[in-house]
């Protein structure tokens, strides 16, 4: 069994970094056209989501595999409920991705809308926190998990403050609703990424501590 | 906020022994630091356990680790092999079992065993049960029969001996033999089982009657059994200790040992990743 | 390892003919164990019943209610002498009896001692005590009797409450072969005894049972064919017993029940008329034969149903 | 889940009554560990009652042996003064006889238990050979005694004719001029012999069966798995595991032979005499006297018990006889015991090397 | 260990249901609230999010519990892992009944604002999505199943439309910019609410026929 | 689309047996509508299977439903019980096996058999695994010494007896001792290895190590693998063959057989609802 279950538990292990990597990139790619607003951009990152779902089949299917055949406990059945999870958190990155590039092209055809300076703050944010939190899945780093976790107070700050210009900017200048509308949009879904990001470092704190840390709500 | 226990906040729905809390059970059995010889070779070295009243504890761990030899010093069959050793308090109940004024005989009546393999009597089935109270004294023919077929009803196997009480127990099945041996220990009264790897000889369907009924009787028994089968100690117990070379690793809720072990020993051990 | 060419084994089958030759040889062997049983039965039949030829057989000449029914054993009484059997019976039967009463109690007692209650090292001194009993033969128990107990040991019992002991007498003989058969009543009996799963006693002991509960009531009964098996075994080896009851049980064959007396059996009958010079094909020389068919079919029968028991008591367990 | 709430009553309801496993607390245990106690203590004195007799008996014989036993016992000849009555034709004729017996009976026995074993398919012939050996070994020495007069005397009888009949010898070619002056009997060593290889061919039998049964079956299938053939399996793994136990069990069933009296006597083989077979009656002349090796089989003989039987049985006034009949009987188990002995050191190294 | 698996997969059933119908609840009285009006209603429904939460934390820890202790095959095993997700997304519908009430909150004080008819329309079809989505899964209906991931393309389009009356109403009474702003999330939340209904209803395909049917975009 | 089987999109980045397509590898074995008997007493009743060369076929299903009899009628093991008989077609390479004309001492070297408890013989290590070649008449003691270093080290037991050869080899481990006996059948160089239970006498560990060289040993062999063991079964095949009541009820791909069977009976006994 050993070996057999150690291998499978790389190949998944391979995939889910894989996936991981397809998916920054998307994301990342999707944030770039934010500022420099290239139209064929979406087209693009919408193929490549086609990538990350098939990642993501891949992944919930190895997963499954393992937990059929070699009915993992301890550490490697958290680890497997883990990357289902991350998995599943980085499928939805990547939709957000793609809303991302969809916005940014409608924001793009409006021409001259300026991006509010504490966008890209917000984005580098939440996509340091995406990394962040896959770093600390890679090296079972509860203590980063915990940090990152904290530093969404941050996005949802920067957040709220976006919003309220973006309204403002609405107020202003009706002939700009359109793309103030999609940068609403884009907003809130980085504002998502970053929720994303929480939630994978919490599954890490999981993975590592074998403690549900969610919904910090409840154990106050 | 341990991971997979039952402390989450909603009120109970699930049933009383999902999440039996163990600490509250006043102690059935209690080993304090016994160390056990089979002549100079030591093989229990300080082990240290609670057994929580009505409740099931499995004894994990891989081959020679002392699992039978542990339990079988709380009924004292250890006795039987000559030149064995042991050295340590065994509280059974508040008692101290080692004490040389204790009546083995009045012990083993108490703390019933199974074993491995099935080992009905060739008798009836019948004198089989009764057998137990028959050496106590009991003579009485109706007392008998009532005691007979209430101890088959706890062990599920009733229906299917009632009409054929006299026959020979050696014609039943495998799995039949097996329950019939726990009916057999139950006549004799007993608060605690000890079980012997008492399903690693029978077939999957056997085996699941054994675990379903050792899951009805630990409502009234409190029961320890040893198993090769990490899925089998897994799905019957609520206390897990986990043995390596005479020593008591780690000892714990079954969850928090299957998802959450403290020690790598015990994590290497159920995931298989030993050798 | 190329795909088409066919696998070895199919190609023929290797013929293997020295080993047919050897089997062919080995059944031979054990064929030779009936020839001796047919053998046996031939002689005596035709010495006894019926001889081809000449009517030389026994009951050719002694008719066959009189040798059953006939309370005198005389070979050598006139000219033709008694042939009536019921004296060697009476005096076979007592020997076998009092070998009983020994050796069933002794036996058995022993047997539980040395497989419940001895540990390992008193049953590897016991053991061989019980060996060396049983290997050591009969003329030596024979001797024993005659020079030993009845002389010191019985006599002077017997002389306190004022009774004489002959000097060949049944009783010193039944003693000793009682004596001689308690080994094998033993080491039978333990055999079975041992044979008893271990697990059925530690299930007896775990179930709160004394020493003495699992030995009466789980050893004992589940071991009870193949002891009663051992039982009669032992006392078709007592019927078939020679050289100690010839030396120790005397020569005449008288039809009493008294133990002390002497009293001729079976076997020292035929002891007895071979070690005479009666000629060849005279009728107390054809008397062995006779008396020999009826050793043969008691022994054969006692243990024919001892097998049949032994047999059903391994089905147990199986 | 069927928990707390539908769980039947405990059988003797005292819930939490305290429990006390101290003994002495309840009478019915103490009358049955009492009755525990006297029962083994019964047990224990009736075998120890065994080793009691095994020692009188010894006692008694050596006790009775004062007056005789004497290292010329071993050398002197019969004679019908007890002061000078020796073992040597006993001690020879034993010797030739137990020699013979193992000649005959280790092959044939140990042959027809590996077909019994090994061979054998399930079949009516086989369980009749099967329940026929088990019956064999209940029939009493003294009929195989008939047997071997009836059978084995009268053939030798014949051959006794043919020897003394010049043609004989023409035919054979064979040693004509010494052998005919040396007389052939009919009730000589191979007669002997072969009556008490009936007589231990049983035990010799089962003891060899008894050993290859005791190698586990899992080793021929096993074998048989790996290739080879049945007759493969058996010498190469099957006699190998066995031939321990087999040595053992066939050196204690021959010895057998050694006290066997009863049917030798029915053979009747002289009681009386200072004959020893093959006028052979040191160890050296084993060697250096070829010829009477050669004859010894078909001389007369005696053989210990028998003797001591005589001895015994003499009708003596003054008991004069009891003394030779022990001092015979010490040499008889002297002899026994050590071929014991050898059979234990056998089993001893075997059981050392073989542990399944 | 049948009684006990069973046993156990019976109370996870019950579970997963008692989450279904109080994360249904919560969702319907959002959105009542968005026709009503209620102010207090935020604070009460982000209560009962938190009922919500510990149900999924409870759910999940029970099929990981099940999983390591009765290692379930084949049907188990995807019921199992099936439950996971659906949790998942009832904890997800949860959050957005949540952000619901919020923003319906928000709208109301802004007094006199109008919804746009067609919203409840909107609405009533997700909800109606999700709770055939959870009769499909209690009936083990694969056929209800994927006829409901069908009626999410009505939803989208009712979504685009009242996106557009909301820019034209932005555009036209800039003083409304809030508000509208607040009915522009709520849209977006129901919109996801039906993309749930239709994760569960493909979890649903997937427990009764073994095959994954998400992203059918790789299987055309 | 099947759920968890491979057809999923991205190039293969797992192992070959991960995915390996049965379908592709010709058949090793080919039993069609076999039926078996022991006396009047009918075992098997119309099994066909096709088990594909270097591949791992598990047989699993309850106690007594006919799994060792089957595995025994394909080499032939099953001649050695009297009254037992076989009517259909069982082919070996393509060779019917059951024509008399077959030379079954031939045919059993080249399917070799391991069983549940290890049988070494009562010889040296060296003589164990020499005792196949030696048999068939090899005596040249260098090729044998290369063959017993060649088949130990493919049986994984070479670097943990090489110096003790010549020492016996009932003084190995239960773990070892059946790693010997693996090694000995490689010695006879079968193409196909029947194993009946090979690890349900030994601790996990030992298991393990068995279930790894299994894996290890399919790259070359053809291997056919009775179990009890549920999650052995889907542990270390490629194909899983479910008996039930001497019928072959399923057979298929391991993820299938495991994840989306689809026989009822198949579903309840994988999921433990049986009896
Ligand atoms: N009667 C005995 N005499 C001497 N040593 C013994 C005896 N019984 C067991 N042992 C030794 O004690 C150690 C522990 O044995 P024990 O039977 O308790 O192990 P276990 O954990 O039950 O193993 P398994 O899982 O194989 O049953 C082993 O090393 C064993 O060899
Ligand atoms: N030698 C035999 N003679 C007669 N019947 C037999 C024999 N061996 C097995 N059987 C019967 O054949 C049936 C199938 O036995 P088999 O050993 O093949 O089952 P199995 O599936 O291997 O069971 P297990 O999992 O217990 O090993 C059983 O009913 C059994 O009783
Ligand atoms: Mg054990
Ligand atoms: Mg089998
Ligand atoms: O043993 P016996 O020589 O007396 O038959």
């Amino acid at each position: 069994m050993t070996i057999h279950f150690v291998n499978e538990m790389e190949y998944l292990h391979r995939d889910i970094l894989s996936m991981c990597s397809t998916v920054e990139e998307l994301i990342h790619d999707a944030v770039d056209g934010l500022n420099h607003g290239r139209s064929e951009l979406a087209q693009e990152v919408s193929l490549r989501d086609g990538e990350v779902d098939r990642w993501d089949i891949r992944i919930e299917e190895e997963c499954l595999k393992i937990l059929a055949l070699y009915h993992p406990v301890a550490n490697d059945l958290r680890r497997v409920a883990v990357v289902m999870k991350i998995a599943a958190e980085l499928e939805r990155v990547a939709d957000l991705a793609v809303s991302i590039a969809e916005r940014s092209a409608g924001i793009a055809e409006h021409g001259e809308f300026t991006m509010p300076s504490r966008l890209s703050q917000m984005t580098e944010e939440a996509l340091s926190m995406l990394h962040d939190s896959i770093d600390a899945f890679v090296e079972e780093n509860s203590v980063a998990a915990r940090l990152i976790c904290k530093r969404d107070e941050l996005v949802d700050k920067l957040n709220r403050e976006l919003i309220e210009e973006v309204v403002t900017v609405m107020k202003r200048q009706p002939e700009l609703v359109e793309p103030s509308l999609h940068l609403f949009s884009v907003i809130r879904h980085v504002e998502r990424v970053a929720d994303h990001a929480t939630n994978i470092a919490e599954d890490v704190v999981y993975l590592v501590e074998a403690a549900i840390i969610r919904h910090p709500r409840l154990h106050r | 906020m341990p991971a997979i226990t039952s402390s989450s906040v909603p009120p109970s729905v699930a049933g009383v022994d999902r999440n039996l809390d163990m600490s509250a059970h006043p102690a059935a059995i209690q080993v304090n630091g016994l160390d056990f010889y089979y002549s100079e070779h030591q093989v229990l070295f300080n082990v240290s356990l609670t057994v929580p009243e009505r409740s099931v504890t499995a004894l994990i761990g891989p081959s020679g680790c002392g699992k039978s030899t542990f339990l079988r010093t709380l009924n004292r069959m250890n006795d039987l092999i000559e030149g064995s050793r042991c050295v340590g308090q065994i509280l059974v109940e508040g008692q101290n079992i080692m004490d040389p004024a204790v009546d083995v005989v009045l012990l083993r009546k108490h703390v019933g065993m199974v074993f491995q393999k099935s080992t009905p009597f060739p008798k009836s089935i019948f004198d089989n049960v009764a057998y137990g109270p028959r050496v106590a004294g009991e003579t009485n023919r109706s007392v008998l029969a009532d005691l007979v077929e209430s101890c088959l009803k706890k062990a599920a196997l009733w229906d299917e001996v009632k009409d054929r009480l006299t026959k020979s127990a050696m014609a039943l099945s495998g799995g039949q033999q097996q329950r019939l041996c726990i009916a057999r220990t139950l006549a004799t009264n007993p608060r605690i089982i000890l079980m012997d790897e008492p399903a690693s000889a029978l077939d999957p369907a056997s085996t699941d009657r054994i675990e379903n009924l050792i899951g009805e009787l630990c409502a009234n028994y409190t029961i320890v059994i040893v198993t090769h089968n990490m899925q089998q100690a897994s799905r019957v117990s609520h206390q897990t200790a986990f043995f390596y070379k005479g020593v008591l690793v780690e000892t714990g809720p079954t969850m928090k040992i299957f998802t959450g072990p403290s020690e790598k020993k015990t994590e290497d051990y159920i995931t298989g990743r030993f050798g | 390892m190329t795909q088409a060419k066919l696998p070895a084994w199919a190609i023929r089958r290797i013929s293997r003919r020295y080993e047919k030759l050897i089997q062919a040889a080995l059944f031979l062997c054990a064929a030779l164990s009936v020839l001796t049983t047919a053998a046996i039965i031939l002689v005596l039949l035709t010495n006894a019943v019926y001889a081809p030829g000449a009517k030389t057989a026994f009951f050719e000449r002694v008719s066959f209610w009189e040798f059953v029914t006939g309370t005198h054993w005389k070979p050598v009484d006139g000219q033709y002498g008694r042939f009536g059997i019921i004296p060697l019976l009476c005096g076979t039967m007592m020997v076998a009896g009092i070998a009983s009463l020994v050796s069933v109690p002794a036996g058995l007692g022993a047997a539980i001692y040395m497989s419940e209650y001895a540990g390992p090292r008193e049953r590897e001194f016991l053991k061989p005590i019980l060996e060396i009993l049983a290997g050591i033969p009969s003329v030596v128990f024979g001797f024993f009797a005659l020079k030993f107990i009845t002389p010191w040991i019985l006599k002077p019992m017997f002389s306190l409450v004022g009774i004489d002991l002959q000097i060949f007498n049944t009783l010193s003989a039944g003693i000793v072969v009682g004596i001689m058969v308690t080994p094998l009543i033993a080491s039978l009996s333990e055999d079975v005894i041992r044979s008893v799963p271990r697990s059925l006693r530690e299930a007896a002991f775990a179930l709160g049972s004394t020493r003495f509960d699992v030995s009466v009531r789980i050893v004992v009964p589940a071991a009870l064919s193949g002891i009663l098996a051992a039982f009669l075994l032992a006392f078709s080896r007592a019927i078939g017993e020679t050289m100690a009851v010839t030396i120790a049980g005397g020569q005449q064959a008288i039809a009493t029940l008294n133990p002390l007396q002497g009293a001729q059996t079976m076997t020292g009958f035929m002891v007895h008329a071979s070690t005479g010079d009666s000629a060849a094909d005279s009728i107390s020389r054809m008397s062995i034969y006779a008396v020999g068919i009826a050793l043969f079919a008691i022994t054969l029968t006692i243990n024919v149903i001892s097998g049949w028991v032994l047999r059903r008591y391994r089905e147990v367990y199986q | 889940m069927s928990t707390r709430g539908s769980g039947t009553p405990r059988v003797a309801g005292q819930q939490s009554a305290p429990v006390s496993f101290i003994s002495g607390t309840d009478g019915s245990i103490r009358r049955r560990l009492f009755l525990s106690r006297v029962f083994s203590w019964t047990c224990r004195f009736v075998t120890y009652a065994a080793l009691a007799v095994l020692i009188v008996l010894l006692a008694a014989i050596i006790w009775s042996s004062v007056g005789r036993l004497a290292f010329d016992f071993v050398y002197n000849p019969n004679s019908s003064n007890p002061i000078k009555a020796g073992m040597l034709a006993g001690l020879w004729g034993s010797f030739w006889l137990i020699l013979f017996t193992a000649l005959f009976s280790v092959p044939v026995g140990v042959g027809s238990a590996i077909y019994l074993e090994e061979i054998a398919k399930d079949s009516f012939f086989v369980r009749v050979i099967k329940t026929n050996i088990s019956n064999l070994a209940g029939v009493p020495s003294i009929v195989y005694g008939i047997l071997g007069y009836t059978v084995f005397r009268s053939l030798a009888a014949v051959l006794k004719v043919w020897f003394d009949g010049q043609h004989a010898f023409n035919i054979l070619g064979l040693f004509r001029l010494r052998l005919l002056k040396l007389p052939i009997y009919e009730d000589n060593i191979l007669v002997g012999a072969l009556t008490l290889t009936l007589v231990v061919l049983p035990t010799v039998i089962s003891a060899a069966q008894e050993a290859l049964r005791s190698v586990p079956s899992s080793i021929r299938v096993a074998s048989l798995a790996l290739g080879a053939t049945r007759w493969q399996t058996i010498w190469r793994q099957v006699i190998p595991a066995a031939l321990p136990g087999i040595s053992t069990g066939v050196i204690l069933s021959t010895s057998r032979a050694i006290g066997e009296a009863a049917p030798l006597i029915m053979l009747g083989a002289l009681t009386i005499t200072t004959m020893v077979p093959g006028n052979i009656d040191s160890p050296v002349k084993l060697i250096t006297r070829p010829l009477q090796v050669l004859h010894a089989p078909l001389d007369q003989f005696t053989a210990m018990p028998i003797e001591i039987y005589d001895w015994s049985k003499r009708p003596d006034p003054q008991d004069r006889f009891t003394a030779v009949a022990a001092s015979g009987i010490i040499v008889l188990m002297l002899v026994l015991l050590s071929v014991n002995a050898v059979a234990m050191v056998v089993r001893h190294y075997a059981s050392r090397r073989l542990k399944w």
